[in-house]
């Protein structure tokens, strides 16, 4: 039984370079990581921490090296960008947990948000990484800072840097590691375990249906490259544009017209379409928990003003003869 | 050009950012967060690891999505922003009351409910 | 009925007797002294307060006596059965053996007659003698006496005249029962209390014995009805074989029941291994000892082992073993009787002995010669008893023969004297009384019957021994020089009205004895003119009336083929008849005895205390005599071999129970507290600790998933 | 009218019941007598109407579905045995209310409540005819016992009460994992599921060898309990001697008997083969708990718990009467289960009473009764002599039976026809002669009590004077009453068992044959011929 068949030339059997280096590097990457986040967490003395940095950047590399020989071909650079952004999330990542002050954790924290978003630009989710970027780090974490803001004491004059104890030093950093990354080992074991072809990204085919719900759009398109006449519609069934996908041609009011090159649904259009075509429930229901989530904030949060008895009588009265007010 | 960058221009069969790479991340950044999360005693920071941890799965969805030409994980994508949104809310108005209880911000602090 | 094959051996040669139904009123007899139970029991609850009880009872058992007699008049040959209700009965199958049926009847014949006419006889005289004698208990305890009594009475009856096994074994523990509640009648002493208990005990262990023998027997022969046991035809071919000498065709199950048996008999009846309740018994008032402990109750086992004669004679090795044991106890009571210095321990001890001479009797084959002697014993120890017990009853209780002395000279204790002197004789085997003749019947065969000649000359040296003990009694109390004490009179309750005789001071004659009254005088004399008349059964019919009355019942039996009723023509003694020869030889062992005794206890005694001859000769004799004395430490060696070790492991299982089985379970309470509390400290309430461990939960599910999937694949 | 009997018999001490729990507090004790007396009479309408030709079919029959799918119904019916062991219920419950008269003072409502539904839910458990109802009351009677014990009971009755009831309920739980799994068995086997008693006992016998094997050792495990067979005995004693007297009386009288009832009617009717198979085992045990208890009752120094390891002792007979497997070892300890009830419940009457006198259970405290309580003290005489098994008396006919059966139930006695009043069976002479002792100390140990405690000098605790018991120094009338019926009921079994023996025949015969017992092979010995020549006597079994 080998895991990573994929890409080694070789015939069956004859142990190939991939078969045991990929699970060692792997393994050496997770176990890198572990060592390295254990003591790159805040502990007394600062200096391990940055050995720990290190060793993480080295489990980093492995990790980098291991899909790299997985992926099995030469070509390294067109897909840098994914090395980078990754690199770049698990070092901030990284950063996050281990730094005493919270304040850098949270920039750190964008930072991660920043090269997600990057990353998902790769996978061709663009709205997304800008919903990131917006909601995210833009909203949530201004939030997150200015509650860190609000809740750090002021700095007492005496120490100037003082670091409450609580995020001086970490919970049993060791076993919190180990556990983690035996996860992370088991869990990436499963992924590679029995994928002998790990399957590259398809191709995006069936642009036409995508397109289909934007009969407007098409007419235009269709206008502009001239192959109908300004005044010439495309025939629409209840909203649907009439594509047919085996000849991937459009029913328009001068016949079937191929679709013009380079036409394509952008990423944000249909997402847009499967938001509220295929789950429009789900929307209502979102827009309900932010709604809850922002009155159970603003609730919490309120500040309890013990008013003593006398005050609150008169603050009774005064809510009576206001309803009576606006009653007459 | 940013199709170019999605689609991986390059001809077939250059497969070579696959499914697992971003699986494997996903989970490298969901450990961290878990990680994060059971070591650091400072509540807030605990919030921030748990949004990395959402963090974390959103990218596999998106993932999946990408590579099983699906769009649905996107739009999940959204559902998983406006919980972490909702809860970052409720997190750190609690926060922010339980500071105001007991002027600190250590998890250790709450442990009434010891057995 | 099965006339067996005329056979040269003439085992029980006619065939057995016909079953007739009794006439209805032989039920009677059994039921008057439930009557008696019935009214006794009445009186007590409306707390009668007179004599009226005692006069009751003795009405009722003089009508049942009266009805024996006229039974026995009217009774022909065989069995007469009288059927009174089923009492137990069911079947599994319709096989012969398949069903068990023991009704609630009554079976006689002349076995039984004998046996009912000296115990009612006896039971009515000493219920009167009784009435006078427990005069002083009139509030108290009078009533619970005279109710004992009567049951006593009726559970004999049932015994005797049961026409089943299990009718015997009903009057077999009812007379256990009985001689409980009398032998513990003053229940305020300990002693007596522990008498009683040890009495029933022990008549327990044998009544085991004798269960066991009575389900063998139903397993074996599928049936406990008198009639039907002994005239199967399977108990026919044992008694062949048997007669034949192939013991081997005999199967273990038919020759272990007699063995059981045995046990049962020897319990009842005091021999040797179960004999030491007896001596003890005699903390009851001396009316139940005379009645119960020597003369009725304890020819219980006789009775047994004489009704189931046929069972006993299957076996190879029984009734060997029963002319042993009746052998040895009669050697060892005898000794121990010699050393004794309570009158009534001493006609204890001499009860067990001639109890081992009537077993031995049965032992040798010589059922008339074992019945004789039952029925002259039950008279002149009777007789011996009361007289012990007037003595007790004028003296206050005073029973040392070194307290006593000279009582033929004391006004009113002539009859008594007489009495004892009736008894004594026929207990020591005097020439021509009752007692002589029936010993000699057992001596004689016991000499003639081959193997067993030893026996012979060891009884022979116990008669002796007798002989010697009783004079030694006569001699010491009833004749020589006038000298009496008091004894503290611990019989009688501590109830208020006993001053007549309580001031016992010894100082001299101050105290005035209490001479017997007319109802004791009375029932004295009767039995000493029954002792006497007793000899001339001997001379009635063939072989005297016994023999006739023994020959028509299940106990018959004339091993050697002749005529001469249990006496062998072929085989002499000393060139004599056997019989003749043992007049002699006996006649002249009784009197050497009482010469000794009179040489000893008599012959220059000047007062009660002591007999210079008789200590001089015990001084001689060293040790012996106190080991003797004190019973061969019997009841010791019991004590260490039994009672000890049983109490021993009581004690461990009584704290096995308290610390193991309790506290196994116990343990089972106690396990899931302390897994509970070891849990409880898991939960600490940080947040972060409950979050690793959940994350620790899913890396280890995983790491198990992955470990499987990877075997499996 | 004949139809309502049975469910009249079972419901009306509930109404009862209910009918003291609403009424004032001092109506409630007359009301619970009343409550009892009446509800005897519909079972003294089944002992008279009961068809005592054919007592083997369940009469009185009735049932009511309840759950269809499930085949839960709830059917009560009777047969001679239940007959009895529901009379010798309605017997004790009267007697019980009476004997407590006055020993409850105070909440005497809670008391009477709790009684009459214990007597209903007893009755339930002997007249159950599937395994719904059965299980149900079995189980019911742990509660009021439970309460009874626990708020009436003396000194440490809290960790009586509570042991009693998480021992029993353990075992009975266990029971209940059994008879499901039996039930499953007929389910499989005809298709839907069915709880009454024919069906499973029908099925039963289809089991393999070894699934009776295990079905019967979970049976064993909560009857046991209850019997309570030797190692599972150790609550007894310590609920006895917590119990109030009217507790003590039920438990000694009826409690037990569910469980030796429960073996009759499960272990013996269900699993043939396992029982023959576990004969010597089950006999061995209840042997050792016979010698055991009875030789622990020499060495107490408290009367009760005397008295509760003496039933210990002697429902050893009764479970080894149990196991003979022949006619008479069967009917032998169906009547040891109701002699027992009469003889032990008595006494705990008559200890009670002396507990409300001196309020001491220690014999070194008290002794010599006889002399202040002559009545009393012949009483304890005449019961004591029925336990110990004299003749005459109602303890000697069960105890006879079951040792005869025992000694008869042997493979090898009965091989051939050498002996024709053997039965085929797995014990034997041996089993018997053991057991047999068990007479010898059931005499030394009820001697030894009454010895201590009615004869002897008279000792009474120190600063006990008899004029604030409020009771007569002797037996008060009513307290007479209430042991009349139980002696006169001792003599008349005693001497005339016919009607019992007539009604629990046909039953014990339809059980033993459903064993057509033929002896395992290493058993056989060839029969001994009449005249061969070997001479050793054949092994004995």
């Amino acid at each position: 039984m080998s895991v990573y068949t994929r890409g080694c030339p070789r015939p069956i059997g004859v142990p190939c370079v991939n078969d045991f280096l990929l699970p060692i590097l792997m393994y050496g990457a997770c176990a890198a990581g572990a060592v390295g986040t254990a003591l790159a967490l805040p502990r007394r003395k600062p200096a391990l921490a940055l050995i720990g940095g290190l060793v993480v950047a080295s489990g980093i590399g492995l990790m980098a090296l291991m899909l790299f020989l997985a992926a099995g071909d030469v070509a390294l650079l067109p897909n840098l960008f994914f090395y980078v952004f990754a690199g770049l999330a698990l070092g901030s990542g990284l950063r996050m947990i281990t730094h005493p002050t919270p304040v850098y954790s949270a920039l750190y924290f964008i930072l991660t948000i920043i090269a997600s978003a990057g990353l998902y630009v790769l996978l061709g989710a663009e709205f997304m990484a800008f919903a990131l970027i917006i909601i995210y780090a833009g909203a949530i974490l201004i939030t997150y800072l200015f509650v860190i803001m609000l809740a750090t004491q002021a700095p007492v004059e005496g120490e100037e840097e003082a670091v409450p104890d609580y995020d001086a030093v970490a919970r049993e950093p060791i076993w919190a590691a180990a556990v983690g990354f035996v996860l992370l080992a088991t869990l990436t074991t499963v992924m590679f375990r029995g994928a002998d072809s790990l399957p590259g990204p398809e191709i995006n085919n069936d642009r036409g249906t995508a397109l289909a719900s934007m009969p407007l759009r098409i007419q235009r398109a269709l206008r502009e490259s001239g192959a109908i006449e300004t005044s010439a519609t495309v025939e629409t069934v209840d909203g649907v544009a009439a594509f047919d996908a085996v000849t991937g041609e459009v029913l328009t009011s001068e016949g079937p017209k191929p679709l013009p090159e380079g036409l394509e649904a952008s990423n944000v259009e249909t997402l847009g379409f499967n938001l509220l075509r295929d789950h429009p429930m789900t929307i209502e229901i979102a827009g309900v928990i932010l709604l809850m989530a922002m009155l159970g904030a603003t609730v919490l949060a309120r500040r309890q003003v013990d008013l003593d008895e006398d005050a609150k009588a008169k603050q009774a009265r005064h809510l009576a003869v206001g309803s009576e007010a606006n009653d007459a | 050009m940013l199709e170019v960058l999605a689609q991986g221009a390059f001809a077939e069969p250059m497969a070579s950012i696959t499914l697992a790479h971003y699986l494997v991340l996903s989970g490298a950044m969901f450990v961290l967060g878990l990680v994060g999360f059971v070591t650091r005693r400072n509540l807030i920071i605990m919030f921030l690891c748990t949004e990395m941890m959402f963090q974390a799965s959103g990218l596999a969805l998106v993932a999946f999505a990408r590579y099983s030409m699906n769009l649905d994980g996107q739009t999940f994508v959204i559902f998983v922003l406006t919980v972490a949104a909702a809860e970052a809310a409720m997190g750190l108005a609690l926060v922010v009351l339980l500071f105001r209880k007991q002027e600190s911000l250590s998890a250790e602090v709450w442990n009434q409910l010891k057995g | 009925m099965l006339d067996l094959a005329p056979i040269a051996m003439t085992l029980a040669a006619d065939s057995p007797a016909a079953v007739a139904s009794a006439p209805a009123w032989v039920m009677l007899i059994p039921a008057m002294p439930m009557i008696g139970v019935v009214l006794c029991t009445l009186m007590s609850i409306m707390g009668v307060r007179s004599k009226l009880p005692a006069f009751v009872t003795v009405a009722c058992l003089a009508v049942s006596f009266l009805l024996t007699v006229f039974m026995f008049t009217g009774h022909s040959e065989g069995w007469a059965t009288a059927v009174g209700w089923e009492w137990l009965h069911y079947s599994w199958g319709d096989g012969n053996g398949q069903n068990f049926t023991a009704n609630f009847a009554f079976a006689v014949d002349g076995l039984t007659i004998l046996w009912m006419l000296f115990v009612t006889g006896l039971a009515t005289l000493i219920a009167l003698y009784a009435s006078e004698y427990m005069a002083t208990d009139v509030g108290q305890g009078y009533n619970r006496f005279f109710i004992a009594f009567n049951l006593f009475v009726f559970s004999m009856a049932c015994l005797v005249m049961g026409s089943n096994l299990l009718m015997l074994y009903l009057g077999w523990e009812g007379v256990g029962l009985c001689s409980y509640l009398l032998i513990g009648y003053y229940y305020k002493k300990p002693e007596a209390v522990a008498a009683a208990k040890k009495a029933f005990i022990v008549n327990r262990i044998g009544d085991v014995g004798l269960a066991l023998g009575v389900y063998l027997a139903f397993v074996h022969f599928g049936t406990i009805e008198y009639t039907e046991l002994f005239a199967s035809e399977k108990l026919q071919g044992y008694l062949h074989d048997a007669a034949e000498g192939h013991w081997s065709h005999i199967p273990w199950q038919a020759s272990a029941i007699p063995l059981f048996l045995m046990v049962g008999a020897f319990g009842k009846s005091a021999q040797l291994p179960l004999y030491v309740w007896l001596p003890d018994a005699m903390e009851g008032p001396t009316p139940v000892s005379a009645l119960i402990h020597a003369a009725t109750m304890v020819t219980a086992g006789v009775y047994l082992i004489a009704r189931t004669y046929p069972l006993f004679q299957v076996s190879e090795i029984a009734l060997p073993i029963v002319a042993w044991v009746g052998t040895l106890t009669a050697l060892l009571a005898a000794t121990i009787g010699m050393a004794q210095f309570d009158i009534k321990r001493i006609m204890a001890y001499s009860t067990v002995s001639q109890l081992g001479y009537m077993f031995a009797g049965l032992g040798v084959m010589t059922s008339v010669g074992a019945g004789f002697h039952v029925l002259t014993h039950a008279f002149f120890k009777a007789l011996l008893f009361l007289a012990c017990g007037a003595v007790m009853h004028g003296f206050a209780g005073q029973l040392d023969l070194r307290k006593l002395s000279g009582l033929w000279k004391v006004p009113g204790w002539r009859i008594v004297t007489i009495g004892m002197f009736v008894g004594c004789l026929n207990l020591a085997g005097f020439p021509l009384t009752a007692g002589f003749f029936s010993k000699d019947m057992i001596l004689a065969e016991a000499f003639v019957t081959p193997g067993f000649a030893l026996i012979g000359w060891i009884l022979l040296f116990t008669a002796g021994l007798t002989a010697y003990y009783t004079f030694r009694v006569f001699f010491r109390v009833f004749v020589g020089p006038v000298e009496y004490h008091a004894g503290d009179d611990h019989h009688g309750d501590d109830h208020a009205h006993d001053d007549s005789h309580g001031d016992d001071h010894d100082a001299g004659h101050g105290f005035h004895p209490h001479a017997p009254g007319w109802a004791i005088n009375f029932v004295l004399a009767t039995l000493a003119v029954c002792s006497i008349v007793a000899a001339g059964l001997y001379f009635i019919g063939d072989h005297g009336w016994v023999a006739g009355m023994i020959h028509d019942s299940t106990a018959h039996i004339d091993p050697h083929g002749d005529e001469a009723g249990g006496s062998h023509g072929s085989a002499a003694l000393f060139g004599l008849d056997p019989h003749k020869a043992m007049y002699y030889i006996s006649s002249v062992v009784g009197i050497v005895g009482i010469i000794f005794a009179y040489a000893f206890h008599l012959h220059g005694r000047k007062s009660a205390g002591e007999a210079p001859a008789a200590d001089a000769f015990k001084a001689a004799l060293g040790p012996i005599p106190r080991w003797a004395e004190n019973k061969w430490y019997v009841d010791e060696l019991y004590q260490f071999l039994f009672r000890g070790p049983l109490l021993v492991l009581s004690h461990i299982f009584r704290y096995v129970d308290m610390l193991l089985v309790d506290g196994l379970v116990n343990l089972m309470g106690w396990l899931p507290y302390a897994v509970g509390g070891r849990l409880r400290r898991g939960q600490d309430g940080v947040l972060q600790s409950y979050a690793a461990s959940m994350a620790g939960g899913l890396a280890l599910f995983l790491l198990v998933i992955l470990l499987l999937v990877n075997q499996s694949a | 009218m004949s139809q309502m009997l049975l469910p009249g018999a079972i419901l009306l001490p509930l109404v009862f019941a209910a009918l003291v729990a609403l009424l004032p507090q001092e109506r409630a004790r007359s009301l619970a007598l009343v409550g009892m007396l009446i509800s005897a009479i519909p079972v003294l309408g089944l002992l008279f109407s009961f068809d005592y030709a054919h007592a083997a079919d369940f009469q009185f029959a009735g049932s009511m579905q309840w759950i269809a799918e499930f085949g839960l119904e709830v059917s009560v019916g009777i047969d001679g045995v239940s007959l009895l062991l529901i009379a010798l219920t309605g017997l004790l419950g009267p007697l019980c209310v009476l004997g407590s008269w006055t020993a409850i003072k105070d909440r005497t409502r809670l008391f009477f409540t709790w009684l009459l539904i214990l007597q209903a839910a007893m009755i339930g458990v002997f007249a159950a005819r599937d395994l719904l109802v059965f299980y149900v009351c079995f189980e019911f009677t742990l509660v009021p016992m439970f309460i009874l014990i626990n708020v009436f009971g003396s000194t440490n009755r809290k960790a009586a009460a509570i042991k009693f009831f998480i021992y029993t309920f353990t075992g009975s739980m266990i029971a209940l994992a059994g008879l499901v799994y039996l039930a499953m068995h007929t389910a499989d086997a005809i298709g839907h599921w069915t709880f009454a008693l024919d069906d499973l006992m029908l099925h039963a016998s289809t089991m393999s060898g070894t699934e009776q094997a295990w079905v019967m050792a979970a049976m064993l495990a909560g009857f046991a309990v209850k019997v309570p067979l030797f190692p599972f005995h150790t609550w007894l004693p310590l609920a006895h001697t917590e119990a109030p007297t009217a507790g003590s009386v039920i438990l000694a009288g009826v409690l037990l008997k569910l469980g030796t009832y429960g073996i009759y009617r499960f272990v013996l009717g269900f699993v043939p083969l396992a029982v023959v198979e576990h004969a010597p085992l089950l006999a061995t045990l209840s042997i050792i708990g016979i010698v055991y208890a009875g030789l622990i009752c020499w060495v107490q120094t408290d009367v009760k718990k005397l008295v509760a390891y003496s039933s210990v002792s002697h429902l050893g007979f009764c479970v080894l009467g149990l196991v003979a497997v022949n006619t008479t070892g069967l009917s032998g300890s169906v009547l040891y289960m109701l002699n027992h009830g009469l003889s032990t419940g008595a006494l705990f009457l008559l200890i009670g009473f002396m507990y409300e006198r001196y309020h001491t259970r220690d014999m070194g405290q008290i002794g010599g009764l006889a002399a202040k309580m002559p009545v009393w003290a012949s009483f304890m005489v005449f019961f004591t002599m029925a336990s110990v098994g004299l003749p005459g008396l109602n303890g000697f006919i069960s105890e006879f039976l079951c040792l005869l059966g025992t000694f008869q139930s042997s493979f090898g006695l009965a091989a051939g026809d050498a002996n024709p009043g053997a039965t085929p069976g797995a014990l034997g002479p041996w089993f018997a002669l053991f057991a047999a002792t068990g007479m010898v100390i059931a005499a030394i140990y009820l001697l030894y009590m009454v010895g201590k405690v009615v004869w002897g000098p008279l000792v009474e605790p120190e600063g006990h004077d008899d004029s604030h018991t409020g009771l007569p120094i002797d037996l008060s009338a009513r307290e007479i009453t209430t042991l009349m019926p139980l002696a006169i009921a001792c003599l008349v079994f005693g001497l005339y068992p016919k009607p019992l023996m007539q009604a629990i025949e046909a039953p014990v015969n339809s059980v033993v044959a459903s064993y057509e017992l033929e002896a395992p092979a290493a058993t056989i010995e060839h029969a001994e011929p009449h005249d061969s020549g070997a001479s050793e006597p054949e092994a004995d079994h």
